[in-house]
Formats: structure tokens, C-alpha cells, sequence
């Protein structure tokens, strides 16, 4: 797995961060909901997932989608509409899926996936490899029954299905204290008697090593388990959402940047030189590029090919 | 060919795919040892125990979601909601995420799951009898079947189980204790295929489900007056077979739409404007529950259903209308 | 409130225990949830409640809606779909409501009432009269999200609402124990800081002394609180369906009848004497006998009336 | 008079309501400080703070029921859900327990509640451009309304606010930045009436919310090849005002009916069936999105709903057809 090792994942979530930058900067971006500030989350949780395990997230798929390894072009060209992306250029914003690549997907229903992940874990389960489904969801989700039910039956059921809460402490504009009564998310999983633990989300080996551990429990047939991890969100909930939160907090929260949280961490250990990481940039801006122009050769979809396409 | 019980043909059919298909799962509450509501599981938690045929919590959304994840990771299950009443609590996996998998994963994700849901009124109450077959099959990728007869039951429960997407399996209360004729060689009933379920030249009653059971003793009474109705019994509501429709409707002349649920947008509403844009102006009337809740109160259910003389009033009056000619142009 | 000493208790044990049997031997009976069993649970809770508190329940309605004190009568006239009912009988098995006595009643869609009695502590909270709602529910809604998102919801915003979980071990066929993965229902509530506790639901005293405690908190602006009450169904789930449990199961849960409990107990303590005990059997005769009578008397619906009373 | 957006007609109901009525409160998700996702409750916690203003979790079944049982309780609750496609999580509240309480318990309980939803594509995907109101129209005991300008947007919602059972009102993405003229003193639009939004002559366009502008648009384009289009804003949908539909119709003896939903078991289908028992055969055609999820994607969410082009050219083809004769007796 690319990220699992330091440098890697630092080039992944760079490599995130750069693909929505260059996004936004597209006249035609639209609405689109931004990893910005979570790549630790998706790129230390995918770090410690196998070939063959599915991930399942919600509508902020950037990050997560990257992360499993899905070709920066495609996932480009998918964004934008394109038939070059993995869904034709259908599913786009909210609803990129690959799952020939471990990568079931995202569903812009919030709490949405939760149960559908509960299923594929279920059919995982039943081919008995080994595999299993991790979900990936919003603190927002947590107020949702889908994640009762899906505990429940997930729990007595025994099945290999690791729920991870990205808890960037906000709804939209709701904070999550405003929200959900629970101190802690992960308090969730405990009358259950699933596995749980909460880790900071700004850091990508804490949340690589949770995820290790974790993954490593549902794999064995421990039954689920529940990773909530902290983060923040650097931009605001949606490309056509207001900003609602103070521009101090704001600052504060990006002065928490997993990237150059990583970047520092690695200087200081001694095992990122100045030019590694400068040729890391260099990579990075070059495979956006190659993204972007891949993305952009590739033709919007044929309506009538589509509507055949139902059911 | 047996005799066998509605129930039964149920069985059957997913007890033959279970056998065939080790994909093929049953999921829903009190499904297992059980047997099901009305037997109609009998049997099979004992042939594939609990792996296969799963007891689920008292938790439609999450039935249904499991459902769908496991048939669009390979498994090809069957949820069973005993009401139809409660699949108001399932639709978000089933409308927002497996009648549009396919289309918004560019065929990447498939979901062959059959949801099996038990409409109709059977004496237990505003939220245990409704019949919503109309919203269903208005849902772009879903297909929809309703059996009147345990051919049918067991036919379109063999085919259900063999689509490539999802499909809502529509049976009735009152349908599960009726016995009928099955061949005992395995076959299909194919989606999108009516049936006549009586020939007649006065008038067409098009109905499903339990409704056709209806429809045939209403033309039983009208034929003792010497009128002679044609029942269409349409099987599967989504795809709908116009053709056979139009070909009575345009022999006879004169439709009435039969249903059990609501009318307004109702099956009636789009089989008479589909029948009239082939077709051109015919005598239409549909005929519908009352504008009502369903009251477990035996006057009141039955005042809010369609019955045989109802049926056929609307039948008589529908034939005394005469003018269908265009009114003046302005 | 009459049931709030024991020998009121036990005659109104006695009272739903008996008009169950007179409406079970009526032809005219049809599809009914009998309470036969699990008195204890409403009659305990019920005791803890004052005059202007809301009570709402599942489809098992019976034993909660005459320990609220409505008519027997009346009750039986709505049970066989008679006009002189509460609900003129249209709502009849299932949906048996009299607000104006405090109890807004059943809606037999299970886990349905959860959110709704919610919304009736929203109602008596803004109202800040004291009066609070309470929800009886069974296990199987313990499946159901609503519990999840009804209780953070009343946590976060402290609602007066009490949820009390008649815990009688089966959801139709299916034991608790297959159906549910806590260890016990009541820890559902520890996540959202929910007090709570789980009593012998056979037991009347040990049902209404904890009730009692709960709807005190309640009362007081302490949040919402969860009551489990473990108790045993003596009939199949329903008048129409078939017994799963086994015979020795059946006659090992009668032997725990919370009537004749109560009554040796009284006895023991002799705080009922044989006379008492065979004048309380009388009145209640009595009272089924004239509930029957009044039923009786009372005519089935127009439906023309009832179609225009929609919405 | 004075112009304002519709979101701040919307605002100034809702605003008026809860300076008039005590017991009147708000809940959804970011209406509180947030101002709603259109600012449509702009305002509002500012005026009337936390405790009648209530942000909520995501949880719209919650949302729902708790509305319901706060408005059978004494108070008069909004509750917002800001993509119609997420009623779906919270239609067993709704229908189950709302629709049907007033009946069940013999008029014992009442429920004012206003459920406003936010309905139509503006590019946001499968799952957040969904039109149902074809649905919830159909439920007895739910009154639909869906207002297609600021001055019915106010009124309607007024009207809505003082109902005495549960009202859905539905509103639509790409009305919010519309604006309007709106009087300054208070006022309600009563439900059930529908209105002329453009007198004609030649043919009757019928549709609601967004549509009404698609509607006129299209009436603009056919007015300049001669063709004088009545445009009927149904406004409310239940109840359903057949009189205004039926005067219009019999007057240009054509008519075309439009919606954003799906046309299977759709309102043009209830409307088309309704007009023709009661004026006998006239000219009909349907129009609606294309039977197919909506992709966020511009290009096919473009193909899949109705546009001015589109409406134009039904009602030519519409206009084309003369044979509405009965077809030969069988
Ligand atoms: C069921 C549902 N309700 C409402 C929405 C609208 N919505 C989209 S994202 C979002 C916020 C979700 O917050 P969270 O789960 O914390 O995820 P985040 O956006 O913070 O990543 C909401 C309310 C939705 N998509 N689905
Ligand atoms: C949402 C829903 N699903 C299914 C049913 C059918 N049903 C009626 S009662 C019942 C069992 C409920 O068990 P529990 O909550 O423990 O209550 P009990 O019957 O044991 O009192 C079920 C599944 C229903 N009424 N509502
Ligand atoms: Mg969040
Ligand atoms: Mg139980």
C-alpha cells in the first residue's frame, strides 16, 4: 500500500490537498464537498486496508478516493462529468465508486452507507477471504439511527466491518456538540460491545495505528469495530456552502495541518530531506497536471447511453 | 401439477433458488425457525439454517441496507417486510441508493435483490394495510410485481430471483391462505407480461394482486346480467404490459382501473392515460380505496375497499356512459 | 392515582386480566395484543404518573390504557370497533388514544411512538407546567434507530421524557437475545447520559418504586431517563399468531404471574385478607361485566362520519 | 408592495407566525444561527433564539416525528428538510402516524404541522434532486402545496401556519434567488386554489413550483409562432383545484401537463384522468423528467428534466394531434 509508509502517505495527502485545489480553480467545479484539512483520516485509515477490502464513505470522497488508490485522472474526470471517471462521468460529485479497486464508494446520503457497508461486510463475510468493509462517516451520521441499527445487527452478527466516525466536529454549520449528547462518538459503540477507540485525526500515524489495530480485530473475526478520529475542515462545508465559523477559529484550526504536521515530524527525525521533499512538491504538481489534462481530454456523457443504463 | 397454497408456491420458488444459488440469502423478521408471518418460509431455516435464513431486528432501514450492500457485493438476497406499511421506513436504501447504483456507477455496481413486501387490508389498522404498488413503480430502476395466483407467486418469485436489479415482490394477506394449481417442474413467469384471467367483450377491468380476485367475482355477477367482462390481471406493474391492456381495451371499449391502494396517482391514473395516448378517448373509470386511513373496524375497512358489487356498479355505470365525444373547442 | 397502593395495583392487574379474557371469548374479538403477563410494567409505571403527564405505548395497549384510568367500558368498546370508544372506534386494536386522560395512547408501529412522545415532552417542556411524557415500548424497538435518535435528541435538550422498555424477551418469535446485542437494553442509554436502570418487571413494587425515582429525575429538569422493565408474555404475540415458545418455557414464565405475586405477598404480609381478596375478584367481575354490557350497547361506525373526519 | 426574494417571503411568514403565535417553532438542520441553506429562515434565531429556533441533528425521521408530536401536543411546528429526497427517511411519522391520527382517534388529535421541503435538480446528484410531491399528494390526510413566487410563497406558507392538520409545503433550489413583488400587509393564499398565471387560448400548460416558470417560458417562445398557451399554476396540490383546470381546458380543448417528477403515476396522470371525467375527451399529453436518476452531471441532468424547448414542442406535437375520436366497438 503506497501510504504505508511516512512518505508516501505525506505524498498522498498532498497529492489530495493539490488534485482540490486545482478542482476549485475550475470554472466548472460546481458543487463539491472538499477533503481539505482530513487527509490524515483517509490516508492513514487506507493505509492500513488490504487489496481486497472495501471502503464505503460519504459524500467527501476526495481524499478517501485517492487514498484507495484510484487513478488521480479518473477521479478528475469524474468530478467534472467526464466519461473518463469510473462511473462515466455519472456518479460525480458525492457518488465516486471503483470498486474493482477496493473502493465501493461514496453516497451523498449522510449515514447513508453505513448500513449498505453493514451489507457488503456481510457478503465479504460469506466469501469468508478475509476481506472486510470499512465505512467511512461524518460526526454528522452519528445522530442518525443507521448507525444504531447497523451496530446492532453488525455486533450480534459478527460481521468484518470496521465503522470509522471523521469527526470534524461540525455538521454544515451545526457544531457537533449542538448535535449529539455523547461526550465521545465512540462512546456509540460500547452497549454494543463493539471495539472502540478515539484518535486525533490531524495525525496520520495515530490514525494509521488505530486503524492497524482495528482492522487487525475485525479481520480475525472479532466482529466490528469503531475508530472515531478528530479532524478539521479547512474549507467551508461545500463549494456553494457560506463559511459559518470565525475566521480565528478557522486559523487555528489550519495551523493543525496533517500535511505539515507530517512534513515537520519527518524534517525533524531526519528522514525527509529538503530535496525529497521539494522533488515530492515537483511529483505532485506534475501529477495533478497529467490529471487535469487526462480530465479534460475526455468528452461529457452521451444522455441516451446514460438513461439505458437503469435498474 | 399440485394443489398447493399460496404460501407454498412462495416457498418453493426461493427454496428451489436457495438450493441452486449459494448466493442466495433470506433476510427478515421472524423468517427463521419461524417460518415467516404465513408459513411462507416454512422450512427453509431448517434445509439452510441461521447463515442463510437470518432472523433481523425489528429495523426496516437497516434490513433493506443490508440487503443491497450484500447484493451489490454478491450476494443475491431476499428481505422480507411482513406490512408493506413499513417499507416507509426502508426507502432511502431502496430509492436513493439501489434503483440508482447503476446508473450512477456506470454499470459498475449491480443490485439483485428482491424486497418481498405483504400489502392489503386484513382487519389490523391504519398502519398495518396500506398498498403503495404506485410509488414503487414509479421509481426509475426499480421493477415491481404483484401475483394474483400461486402460478404466478411462484413464477415471478423464480424470476425475481433471478434479475440483475432490484425488485419489489408485492404479495397480499389475503392471498397467502388461497390454494391453487402449480406445475412441478421448475419455470419462470416473466416480468412485464399480463394476463387474461377472463375473456369478455363488454368491458376490461385491469387489476393485480388480491384485486383480481375481486375483479373475477364482480364479472361473475355482472355476467349473471349478461355482462361480459374481460379481467386483465397485470402481474408486473413495473415494466407494464400495455399491449395486452390495449388489445382488451380496444375490443371492449370501456376500462375500469381496479385497485386496492389510494387513486389519486394511482395505477389507474397512468394505465388510462397510457391506454388513451395508444389508443384515443375510450369509457374509462378507476376504482380505488376511499380517501380514508384503513380502519382495523370491520364496517369501516370494508366500507374503504373495493368489493365485488362495487366493482361491478362501477362497471354498470361505466357502461351507461355513452357521450365520449370531444367537448366544443374554444 | 388509584393504582398507587397495592391493593389498588393488584385490582388493576386483576381488571386488565380479566377484561382480556372476556374480549378473547368473544366472537367478535379479531386481531388483539393482550397484555396478559406483563400488567405489572404498566400499572407500576403508571403509579408514578400525575394527572396532566402523557403515557404513549406500542400496539400492546391494554394493561397501560386501563392503569391510566380510562373507562373499561370504554376501552372495550374501542377494542371491538364500537362508536362509545375513545377513538369512536376507528383506532380499535393498536391505536387505542384519550389524551384528555393522559394518555395519548398507542400507535402499534413498533419503535413509532419513540420520536413522537418526544415531541409531546417538547410540547409539555415549553408548556413548563412539570408534566412529562412517557414512552412504553417493547425490546424489539430496541432494534429500531428511532431509540438512537430519539435519545440524543431528548439528551440535548433535556426533554421530560421518561422511555420505559417492556422488555418481555421475544419480538414475536424472535428472542431478545437473537435480535438485540447489549447485554442489557437499558445501557442503550449510557452513551448519551441518560439515566437509567432495569427491574424485575414482574414485580409491581420493584416497577413502581424505580418509576417512581425516573419520572422524579424527569420531573425536575434532570433529562430524559430509561426504564427497563424485564418481564414475560403469557400469550402468543398476537390473538392471530401461533406460539413459538415451548410449553415448559410458557408454564416456567406463568409460574411468575406478577397477580399472584402480588397477592401472596399481601397475604404473607397480611395486608389482604381472604375476604378482601374474593371482594376485589367480585368488583372486578363486575366492572368486565358492565364494561362488556356498555360495549354491547354501543354501535359500530357510519363510515360516511368517519371518512370525513381525515387529516 | 415592495420586491423581495422568495426566501424572504418564506422568512417573513414563517417570521410573522411566530410573532403572532407563541407556540410556534422552527426545527431543521442549520436554521438556527445558520439561517436555513437557502437563508430562507434568515433572522429568525436572532428574533426568536434557541428554544423556538432549533437547530437539529441529522436525523429527519426525529425531525419529523418530533414535530408530530409536538404539534398533537399543543405547538405549531416547521420542520425544515432541506432536499425533498430525505423525506424518504421520515415518511413513517408523516403518513403514518399524522396523516392518520385525526381520523384514528376520532378527532381527539389534531396535528398542525408544516413539513417544508425542498424539492428539484440544481446539480447536486441522484440523491439530492428528487421530486415526491406526486407521492405525498396522494395520502389522505396530507394537504400538499407548492407555491411557484414570492407572493404565494408568503401566503401559501401563512395559510400553511394556521392549518389544522399536517400540511408538506414544497419548495424548490431554484426558487430561492428568485424575486418578486410582495404586499406589505399580511395575508394568506388560500389552499385549493389554483391560478391563471397566463391567459391563452390555443392550449392549457398545468404545473407547480419551478415548472410555472418553465411553463411561461415555453408559452413566450410559442407565442412568437402564433400559438396563445394557458398557463395554470396548480399551486396547491392537495387539495386540488379541478375547476380552475377544467374552465381553462374547455376553453382551449388541449392539454399539457408538466412536472419535474416522475410521470409514471404522476400528477399529470391524476390531472389528465380528472379533467377527461370531467369534460369527456380532450387533447392530452404528459411531460416530466426522463425515467432515469438525476446526475449531478450538467449534461445529463439537462437531458433529464423538462426544459422551455421541451414544453414547446409537446405542445406543438400536442396541438398536431386532431384524431380524438373513439376507437371502433369491439
Ligand atoms: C440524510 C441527509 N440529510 C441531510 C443531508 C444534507 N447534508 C449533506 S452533508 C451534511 C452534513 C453532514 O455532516 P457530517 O456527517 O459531519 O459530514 P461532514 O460534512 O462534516 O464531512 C448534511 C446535513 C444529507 N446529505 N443527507
Ligand atoms: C416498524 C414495524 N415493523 C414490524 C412490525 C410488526 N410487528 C408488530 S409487533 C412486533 C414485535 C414487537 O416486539 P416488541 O417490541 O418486543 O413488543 P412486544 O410485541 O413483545 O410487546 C412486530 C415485529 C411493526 N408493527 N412495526
Ligand atoms: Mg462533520
Ligand atoms: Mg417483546
Amino acid at each position: 500500500m503506497t501510504a504505508s509508509n511516512d512518505i508516501g502517505a505525506l505524498a498522498t495527502m498532498m497529492l489530495a490537498r493539490a488534485l482540490e485545489s486545482a478542482l476549485v480553480a475550475r470554472a466548472d467545479c460546481g458543487f463539491q464537498l472538499l477533503s481539505s484539512g482530513q487527509e490524515a483520516v483517509a490516508v492513514g485509515l487506507a493505509a492500513a486496508l488490504l487489496p481486497h477490502d472495501q471502503l464505503l464513505c460519504s459524500g467527501r470522497a476526495i481524499a478517501p478516493a485517492l487514498a484507495r488508490g484510484l487513478d488521480p485522472g479518473a477521479v478528475m474526470a469524474e468530478l467534472i462529468g467526464r466519461v473518463a471517471g469510473p462511473c462515466l462521468g455519472r456518479g460525480g460529485r458525492g457518488h465516486l465508486s471503483q470498486p474493482s479497486a477496493g473502493f465501493f464508494g461514496a453516497h451523498a446520503v449522510v449515514a447513508g452507507n453505513l448500513s449498505i457497508a453493514a451489507g457488503v461486510a456481510l457478503a465479504l463475510q460469506a466469501r469468508g477471504d478475509g476481506s472486510i468493509a470499512v465505512c467511512l462517516f461524518g460526526d454528522g451520521a452519528c445522530g442518525a439511527g443507521a448507525v444504531h441499527e447497523t451496530m446492532n445487527i453488525a455486533a450480534l452478527w459478527r460481521l468484518p466491518l470496521l465503522l470509522v466516525c471523521d469527526n470534524n466536529l461540525y455538521s454544515v454549520s451545526t457544531p457537533r456538540s449542538a448535535a449529539l449528547a455523547p461526550r465521545q462518538l465512540s462512546d456509540l459503540a460500547a452497549p454494543f460491545g463493539i471495539k472502540a477507540c478515539t484518535v486525533d485525526g490531524m495525525d496520520v500515524r495515530a490514525v494509521r495505528a488505530a486503524a492497524v489495530a482495528l482492522t487487525d480485530h475485525v479481520r480475525t473475526g472479532g466482529g466490528p469495530a469503531f475508530l472515531e478520529c478528530i479532524s478539521r475542515r479547512f474549507e467551508s462545508h461545500s463549494t456553494s456552502a457560506r463559511e459559518s465559523r470565525a475566521t480565528t477559529e478557522l486559523a487555528a484550526d489550519r495551523a493543525l495541518d496533517p500535511i505539515k504536521r507530517l512534513e515537520n515530524a519527518l524534517h525533524a527525525e531526519g528522514a525527509l530531506s529538503a530535496q525529497t521533499a521539494e522533488a515530492l512538491h515537483e511529483q505532485v504538481r506534475a501529477k495533478v497536471a497529467a490529471a487535469c489534462a487526462f480530465a479534460e481530454a475526455s468528452p461529457l456523457p452521451v444522455p441516451d447511453q446514460a438513461f439505458a443504463d437503469v435498474g | 401439477m399440485r394443489r398447493v397454497f399460496f404460501r407454498e408456491a412462495v416457498c418453493r420458488a426461493v427454496r428451489e433458488t436457495l438450493d441452486a444459488d449459494p448466493t442466495a440469502i433470506v433476510m427478515g423478521q421472524d423468517v427463521g425457525a419461524f417460518g415467516g408471518s404465513y408459513k411462507e418460509f416454512s422450512g427453509l431455516y431448517e434445509r439452510f439454517g441461521p447463515a442463510r435464513v437470518r432472523d433481523t431486528p425489528v429495523a426496516e432501514a437497516a434490513m433493506v441496507g443490508l440487503g443491497v450492500g450484500a447484493a451489490a457485493a454478491g450476494l443475491r438476497p431476499l428481505v422480507s417486510i411482513t406490512y408493506m406499511d413499513f417499507v416507509l421506513l426502508a426507502l432511502d436504501p431502496l430509492v436513493n441508493y439501489a434503483a440508482k447504483a447503476r446508473f450512477k456507477t456506470g454499470g459498475q455496481i449491480r443490485v439483485p435483490l428482491v424486497v418481498k413486501l405483504t400489502a392489503g387490508a386484513k382487519g389490523q389498522g391504519v398502519a398495518h394495510s396500506q398498498s403503495f404498488e404506485s410509488w414503487l413503480m414509479s421509481v426509475p430502476g426499480l421493477r415491481v410485481v404483484a401475483p394474483s395466483n400461486v402460478a404466478d407467486a411462484y413464477g415471478l418469485m423464480r424470476s425475481a430471483l433471478q434479475a440483475d436489479g432490484p425488485v419489489v415482490y408485492v404479495d397480499h394477506k389475503r392471498l397467502f391462505p388461497t390454494s391453487g394449481p402449480l406445475d412441478d417442474s421448475p419455470h419462470e413467469v416473466p416480468f412485464g407480461m399480463a394476463a387474461v384471467s377472463r375473456p369478455g367483450s363488454h368491458a376490461t377491468i385491469v387489476a393485480h394482486s388480491y384485486m383480481v380476485s375481486v375483479a373475477l367475482a364482480a364479472a361473475g355477477l355482472l355476467s349473471a346480467t349478461g355482462i361480459d367482462c374481460e379481467v386483465i390481471d397485470l402481474r408486473s406493474l413495473a415494466p407494464l404490459d400495455l399491449a395486452t391492456v390495449c388489445a382488451s381495451v380496444s375490443k371492449t371499449g370501456a376500462l375500469l382501473t381496479l385497485e386496492e391502494g389510494q387513486l389519486v396517482c394511482g395505477i389507474g391514473a397512468e394505465i388510462a392515460c397510457r391506454v388513451q395516448a395508444r389508443l384515443g378517448p375510450v369509457r374509462v373509470s378507476r376504482l380505488g380505496a376511499v380517501a380514508a386511513p384503513i380502519s382495523s373496524n370491520p364496517v369501516l375497512e370494508a366500507a374503504s375497499l373495493p368489493d365485488a358489487a362495487r366493482v361491478a356498479e362501477a362497471v354498470r355505470s361505466l357502461l351507461r356512459t355513452t357521450d365520449i365525444s370531444p367537448p366544443p373547442r374554444g
